[in-house]
């Protein structure tokens, strides 16, 4: 029993942990399947969290935050269209580029309007995504098994958590099912096929980089909103890239995508129980093992098992018309 | 030539008048104006880069024109994207393939017309459609196979039913034969025949006077981007195309003595290759080539030739049997790769130049040592000696008739004719005693055809074996002394010179020893 | 990566000077306004950091202080790019590279830094090389991504060296995670030691031996490249994996070796920063200049004669910027990173925005007469 | 006029920790004299020098350097402006111009581990520190031998954030790991982090339970949920640093603060009165008197043999 209350409490943790990279990894999978290499997840977040926790730390209001973020988020993301898709630049450096605006933007207007160090106040109770319990939480939380699964695991996150996890089927089914998916999963593959169609490659890329801009938008508010109650310089330290490797991990898929985020978010949650554990036959492992867990892990996901992972055909290319 | 009548303008399906594009510095088209009437087919053409594709990409609304109008049934329109063109009911089958090969038949077909939001409901009623669109045309393909499974033949009527399922009253079809097998062929062209007797019109580029002579009503002739001349085909032939092409007599013929073959320097004995997919590509090729012999290889593309150059030339390992090398045996396990091949005096002109044999980023001279630049004598102690590279250029450029003749042009920047000379220039320039050709001619003009053919055959006069792989049966015919035919993966015959007969290769192309050639797909 | 380039017909000096220039301006334009978004005065800001940066004999060594290392980590991103790859993991190169340079002077204790520093630089190179062929190994025989694989190699070097500062190598007895200081004999000479030797004053700064080293390395870099077989080699594989198979060349083992030279490069960043100026292993001394060298290589378009302006450009940005926070306590010091983030945007990411207009320009001067009729 | 400075580490001066501490005494010393002061926050290793020589060569009347990253650059430049006066926060350098201010963090950690483990129902208290460095090991290293000497049988539970320098600003890491250590029974978690540690305070706050701080006072950021803080008095040393340089009593040479001196303590206000039992008041300020007097010593840790005692 006390086993499985442990193995429910690191579920929990992985659960939380996984939000904000499933929706980058997410915002990533539009703007990849469309063609444009998005290097910029991290930066979104960022430029998210920060007006996020801004708007709410002002107005006091968590909705009004999670408004203020995806713009943000939406802003950049237009950037990245205006430099990639309009110009036709190199969307790594694009990527970067708007990475390191925003890791320093974020910092000094923080600086300017609240002069904490770049940090945000506080955000009281009402101005967070608070937990929600779900109906009947607490009635059954006594059957055995299912009561503390339902109570601890499935209940009392936070809404956006839920929001997460519904977007990945509502992903599923946009890119599969509908017109729009089509088209997008075509455009990163072959834009000319979309061209000839009389689509234009543009319009689609457009759309892509602001459904990833609205994606990682949620993430950052996420992250200073929900999970956290404040921005801080930096806070996003490398979840974005993570999550990009999550994407390719998942093999620009949805539910495979899914899958890898929760296990990146289960080693990360593993690590913060391992530290100072003594592993059966192997002792104590230092602390720094087990810190880069989740990133050795991946490098041998990648070089084992997941076999080569193919991107799509036309992702990092600008389209240009050609022969 | 014929001069169009003075027009109720309605008698003309599409009208292209004083059409004018440029791309920089290339003038790709001159005040063009054709005129295509309903219920015909029209054939266009002329050399590599005389605007063809670019004049039709215009009226599909790929390009714009920098000048000119276009006329669809006699009212004036403006085609800005491809989607006005499907609009007012023209398709085009692309010389690339615009399909995403990711997806299934079925989505390609779908794929901007897709007929509402959500695709479940339309999936179900385009699939109704395009069956009875299959069977109005005699065009079958399997709609939930995915793209990159189908060979080209099928790939192609997977792009004209895309058209057909948009509409279109007028085809363009882009070089569509180039990558056909024989019955390929006929079948593409029944199925042109039942378009024009439903009165649509068929617009038609070709590299192949034959194919134009067989099933075009009219033929409109390209050079350096204007229109020289328009005929009848019925009035005209061959010749007198193939001179309008150029713009002087050509002669269409290659000349050579009789082969005097000595010992076999290069040979194959069940040779097979398995790739990643675990498909067999290559099925126990056994071949044998002489010195002063050019041993031809005919077949449709994609149908293991790529593959045999690859393993002869040391591009690809083989999972069994062995090669033999001027006496040396080569095993699976032995290492042999492209450097190696060349120390031994083998050289490889590959059926895909753009892809392998020269690197279009780099000026002409870095590739016209690619693959020779650890010769000794191009560099000087630990660096290349770029003076003498530039120079080895000037002189492969000179001897092959490079043009422009500047060795520091970028690659990409020379035409593919003239690409194929450096590639051509480079192999043969070591003398090597064997030689493998792929596809030496595709994509080059009739001038320089016959120059490149007249080399192989010097080649083979001075005593070197060569072994040409090429999927135009004239080319084989003209060139080989003796003929293999293979198909999916397998050598399924020889002929000699003498018994070669076109009828007889195409047959074997297709993989049939006796019986004539059936429709049909095998998926 | 070349789009846009190439087949429009501008002078070189178009594109290889008038360009960055408009670009590096409008950058700097965007900066200002940010400047001025939180109420300052841009002018006198903007006019600070270039002061500080090239106007004093201090400025000027501090800015080819971080100049020298990233040049290093920029050549070691050109490099990889020339073989086809995205190092990103220059970053943690460096980390590791630094380490080799650390163990080897630790090792020597009392030698000369004539003696020491070619060891140094060959751990430095050791070291970074290891741990940038890991990487491509798994591209070149496993098809695993580089540009994620390096990202994660960063994080890993980061968490060994934690492990190795605060378990091993450690001096005893300090709080920072610091080893030994190593021996004053074989600490590189300071610009400003030799400059007064030859007579010439000059104000202290970090700036060493060290830069001698980058620039060698310049040459060293662009004699590979484009003057040896091996160079050559390494270019077709980038350009077309297919056409080295056909010419001879094993892509595989091209990638792995192209990895290990970028990693070597990045790894010497700790012969300017550990051998040079700190003169002992400590934490965090790449300070994201291996990140910065991604953007140096790519606005240098990844040839030495470029990268060297751009990393006197970002040495400048750095040091102006520490000057700027020095006199202007209410700007705070993550205005740079702005900066260096807007001018990457403008003269990397839209570095084509201004090309049509420039070639519009140029073509009209020659049909400027033909293309008028007269009263259309 | 006087002319004094200041240079923060890599943190920054509102790191919610030691560089913050030393600004608050700095920005007192400015409201208490009226006298402004320079400041700096470095951003990499070759700045800390720059700053100070920068500052030395326009003859600042005193310079501040907080943190032990400083002290190589102070060394330096301290021997290179023989004449003007340095003080280094945080760590040791033993020139004539230098004054070095260091500070017995074990027995401060000691204090707060007495507290938490009287406070804990649980027998199981948490630590969560941000990179794993001698500094923090020290901190942890005098928080368990509190907790020890109070409840043989607790259990401590010990996490770092990380190991780049973002583990130091990275509250949604602190807030999973406080929550990992309540999943696995604590219920007093001392945060030694940075602003990580405000992820710590901030979980235990939502979760009901209580949460340590450090450097300076934080009780007040969630009144009633903060245990209490483990303050170490920067602010003091830099107050006193400028305080005494301006009137002249600016004395160079080491200093140790520890209890007796009162660079460390436990913080006590009208915000955790509430959590803190007579008992435990007595049995802390026992220990403090038994500290003060020598009768009991709080072993430091040790790189060589590691936390011994
Ligand atoms: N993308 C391009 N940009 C600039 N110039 C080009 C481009 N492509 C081709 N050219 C130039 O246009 C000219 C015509 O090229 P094209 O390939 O059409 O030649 P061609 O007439 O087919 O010649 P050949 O008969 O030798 O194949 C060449 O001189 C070439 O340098
Ligand atoms: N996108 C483009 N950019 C620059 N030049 C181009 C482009 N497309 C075509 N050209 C140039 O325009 C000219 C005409 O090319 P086009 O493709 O129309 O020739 P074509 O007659 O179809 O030749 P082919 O027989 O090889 O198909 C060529 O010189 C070609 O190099
Ligand atoms: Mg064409
Ligand atoms: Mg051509």
């Amino acid at each position: 029993m006390d086993i499985f209350l442990t193995l429910l409490s690191l579920l929990d943790s992985t659960v939380r942990l996984a939000t904000p990279l499933l929706l980058a990894a997410l915002a990533g999978f539009y703007s990849e399947r469309a063609g444009v290499v998005d290097i910029g997840l991290e930066g979104k977040m960022l430029v998210a969290a920060f007006a996020a926790a801004a708007t709410a730390a002002i107005h006091g209001s968590a909705w009004l935050g999670l408004g203020a973020g995806i713009l943000a988020s939406v802003i950049l993301a237009l950037l990245h269209g205006f430099a990639c898709i309009t110009h036709k630049g190199n969307q790594v450096v694009s990527g970067v580029a708007l990475n390191i605006v925003a890791l320093g933007l974020t910092a000094v207007l923080g600086n300017a309007w609240f002069e904490m160090g770049g940090r945000t106040p506080n955000l009281p109770a009402d101005a967070r995504f608070g937990e929600i319990i779900l109906p009947l939480a607490e009635a059954l939380r006594g059957v055995p098994l299912l009561g503390p699964l339902y109570f601890e695991l499935i209940s009392g996150h936070n809404i956006l958590v839920y929001l997460a996890l519904a977007i990945v089927p509502l992903t599923w089914w946009i890119a599969y099912r509908t017109r729009f998916g089509l088209r997008l999963r075509a455009v990163g593959e072959n834009p000319a096929a979309v061209d000839t169609a009389g689509i234009s490659v543009t319009r689609l890329r457009y759309q892509a980089v602001l459904i990833a801009g609205l994606l990682c938008g949620i993430a950052g508010a996420y992250l200073s909103t929900a999970q956290g109650a404040g921005f801080q310089a930096n806070m996003t330290a490398g979840k974005g890239f993570l999550a990009l490797a999550a994407l390719i991990l998942g093999k620009w898929k949805p539910v495979p995508t899914l899958f890898a985020c929760l296990l990146f978010a289960f080693a990360d949650a593993l690590q913060t129980r391992l530290q100072g554990v003594a592993l059966p036959g192997i002792g104590e492992v230092p602390v720094q093992l087990i810190e880069a867990l989740p990133y050795l892990l991946t490098v041998l996901l990648l070089a084992g098992f997941v076999g080569k992972a193919i991107p799509p055909k036309a992702s990092g290319r600008p389209y240009v018309k050609d022969r | 030539m014929s001069a169009a009548p003075p027009s109720v303008s309605s008698a003309w399906a599409v009208e292209l008048v004083g059409i004018d594009k440029r791309f920089g510095p290339v003038h790709a088209n001159r005040d063009v104006t054709l005129r295509f009437a309903p219920a015909s087919i029209h054939g266009l053409v002329g050399e590599n880069g005389a605007g063809k594709s670019t004049l039709m990409s215009i009226l599909y609304g790929f390009y714009e024109a920098d000048g000119g109008e276009i006329l669809v049934r006699g009212k004036q329109v403006n085609i800005r994207t491809p989607q006005d063109a499907i609009r007012l009911g023209i398709g085009m089958v692309h010389q690339h393939f615009m399909l995403v090969e990711t997806f299934t038949v079925l989505e390609n077909l779908l794929l901007g017309h897709e007929g509402g939001p959500v695709l479940g409901p339309a999936m179900a009623r385009a699939r109704a459609e395009v069956q009875a669109l299959e069977q109005q045309f005699g065009l079958e393909v399997p709609l939930d196979a995915l793209v990159s499974d189908l060979p080209v033949g099928v790939q192609q009527r997977v792009e004209i039913l895309k058209a057909l399922y948009r509409g279109a009253e007028v085809l363009i079809l882009d070089e569509p034969t180039a990558v056909l097998s024989p019955p390929e062929v006929e079948q593409l062209f029944r199925i042109l025949e039942r378009l024009r007797q439903q009165g649509r019109t068929v617009l038609l580029i070709t590299h192949k006077l034959k194919e134009i002579m067989a099933i075009t009503d009219r033929v409109s002739v390209l050079r350096r981007g204007q229109v020289v001349a328009e005929f009848v085909t019925k009035e005209t032939d061959r010749q007198a195309l193939a001179d309008a092409m150029v713009g002087r007599k050509t002669s269409l013929a290659v000349d050579k003595a009789p082969a005097t073959p000595g010992p076999v320097l290069l040979s194959a004995q069940n040779v097979n290759v398995i790739d990643a997919r675990g498909v067999t590509t290559l099925k126990d090729a056994c071949l044998s080539v002489r010195a002063g012999e050019i041993v031809g290889i005919a077949g449709v593309a994609g149908n293991g030739q790529s593959e045999l150059l690859e393993v002869l030339s040391g591009m690809c390992r083989f999972d069994s049997g062995t090669v033999t090398l001027k006496g040396d045996e080569i095993g699976p396990a032995t290492k042999y790769d492209a450097a190696d091949a060349r120390r031994r005096g083998l050289a490889h002109v590959p059926e895909d130049r753009l892809k392998l044999a020269v690197i279009k980023e780099f000026p002409a001279h870095e590739s016209a040592i690619l693959g020779y630049h650890q010769d000794k004598g191009l560099s000087k102690g630990w660096r290349l000696d770029w003076k003498r590279v530039v120079a080895k250029t000037v002189s492969l450029m000179e001897q092959f008739d490079v043009r422009p003749g500047n060795p520091n042009l970028r690659t990409s920047l020379f035409s593919g004719g003239n690409q194929q000379k450096l590639v051509m220039a480079r192999e043969m320039d070591r003398e090597p005693d064997i030689l493998l050709v792929g596809q030496p001619t595709r994509g080059v003009d009739i001038g320089a055809i016959a120059f490149i053919h007249r080399q192989l055959v010097s080649l083979r006069d001075r005593g070197k074996a060569i072994l040409l792989v090429s999927a135009e049966l004239d080319e084989i015919l003209a060139l080989s002394d003796r003929i293999l035919v293979m198909c999916d993966g397998e050598i399924v015959g020889e002929l000699s010179a003498a018994e070669a007969t076109e009828g007889r290769i195409g047959t074997m192309m297709a993989g049939i020893k006796d019986t004539p050639a059936v429709e049909g797909v095998s998926a | 990566m070349s789009a846009g380039a190439g087949s429009d017909n501008l002078p070189w000096w178009a594109t290889g000077l008038l360009l960055p220039v408009v670009n590096v301006t409008l950058a700097l334009l965007v900066s200002a306004l940010v400047i001025f978004a939180i109420g300052e005065d841009p002018v006198g800001a903007l006019g600070t950091m270039l002061r500080g940066a090239v106007g004093t004999g201090e400025g000027i060594g501090y800015t080819l202080y971080y100049a020298t290392s990233l040049i290093f980590t920029a050549l070691a991103v050109a490099i990889a790019f020339h073989g086809g790859l995205f190092n990103i993991g220059g970053e943690g190169q460096a980390y590791i590279g630094g380490l080799g340079v650390g163990l080897v002077c630790l090792s020597l204790p009392g030698w000369p830094w004539w003696a020491a520093l070619p060891l140094s630089v060959l751990g430095g190179a050791a070291f970074g090389a290891l741990w940038a062929a890991i990487p491509g190994w798994l591209q070149a025989y496993r098809g695993s991504h580089i540009v994620i694989t390096t990202i994660m190699f960063n994080f890993i070097a980061s968490s060994l060296m934690v492990y190795l500062m605060v378990n091993v190598l450690i001096k005893p007895g300090q709080m920072s995670p610091e080893s030994e200081t190593f021996s004053a004999s074989m600490f590189l000479p300071m610009m400003a030691d030799m400059m007064a030797g030859i007579g010439i004053e000059m104000a202290s700064s970090p700036l060493n031996f060290s830069l001698f080293l980058a620039l060698l390395a310049c040459v060293g870099v662009w004699a590979f490249i484009w003057h040896t077989r091996w160079g050559f080699a390494l270019r077709a594989t980038g350009a077309n994996e297919n056409a080295a198979l056909y010419a001879g060349i094993d892509p595989r083992r091209v990638i792995v070796i192209t990895m290990a030279l970028s990693g070597a490069l990045a790894g010497l960043l700790g012969v300017n920063e550990l051998h040079g100026v700190q003169h002992r292993l400590m934490l965090n001394f790449p300070a994201g200049l291996g990140f910065t060298g991604i953007a140096v290589a790519l606005m240098g378009r990844n040839h030495p004669a470029g990268i060297i302006p751009a990393a006197l450009l970002f040495g400048a940005l750095y040091q102006g910027g520490t000057e700027l926070v020095f006199d202007y306590p209410t700007i705070s010091r993550e205005l740079v990173v702005v900066i260096q983030g807007v001018v990457i945007l403008f003269a990397g990411a839209l570095e084509h925005m201004f090309r049509p207009a420039l070639v519009r320009l140029f073509s009209r001067r020659p049909s400027a007469v033909t293309s008028k009729p007269a009263g259309a | 006029g006087f002319e004094p400075a200041i240079v923060f580490d890599m943190g920054g001066r509102f790191d919610k920790s030691f560089n913050e501490g030393a600004n608050n005494g700095a920005e007192r010393f400015k409201k208490d004299t009226g006298t402004n002061f320079r400041w700096f926050e470095v951003t990499n290793e070759a700045q800390r020098e720059q700053f100070l020589r920068r500052l030395a060569s326009r003859n600042a009347d005193i310079i501040v350097s907080v943190g032990f990253s400083m002290a190589p650059s102070v060394e330096k430049v301290a021997k290179e402006f023989p004449n003007v006066r340095f003080t280094l926060i945080d760590g040791n350098v033993n020139l004539p111009n230098v004054q070095s201010i260091e500070f017995a963090e074990h027995e401060g950690s000691y204090l707060v581990g007495v507290l938490a483990a009287m406070a804990s129902k649980t027998g199981t208290v948490g630590f969560v520190g941000g990179m794993d460095i001698p500094l923090i090991r020290r901190f942890a290293c005098g928080y368990e031998q509190g907790v020890k000497a109070t409840n043989p049988k607790a259990n401590v539970l010990a996490n770092m954030a990380g190991s780049t320098p973002a583990a130091w600003a990275d509250p949604t890491r602190g807030s999973e790991l406080a929550k990992s250590q309540f999943d696995r029974g604590a219920d007093v978690i001392f945060a030694a982090a940075g602003q990580t540690g405000m992820g710590v305070l901030q979980a235990a706050s939502d979760a009901g339970k209580l949460s340590i701080g450090v450097d300076s006072n934080q009780n007040h950021l969630f009144p009633g949920k903060v245990l209490t803080s483990m303050v170490k008095r920067v602010d003091v040393a830099a107050y006193e640093a400028f305080k005494t340089a301006q009137d002249g009593t600016w004395k160079a040479g080491h200093r140790r603060l520890g209890l007796k001196e009162d660079g460390v303590g436990w913080a006590f206000d009208d915000n955790n009165k509430a959590l803190i039992t007579p008992a435990m008041k007595a049995a802390v300020d026992k220990a403090t008197a038994d500290i003060k007097s020598g009768a009991r010593i709080v072993a430091n840790y040790d790189d060589a043999k590691g936390c011994k005692y």
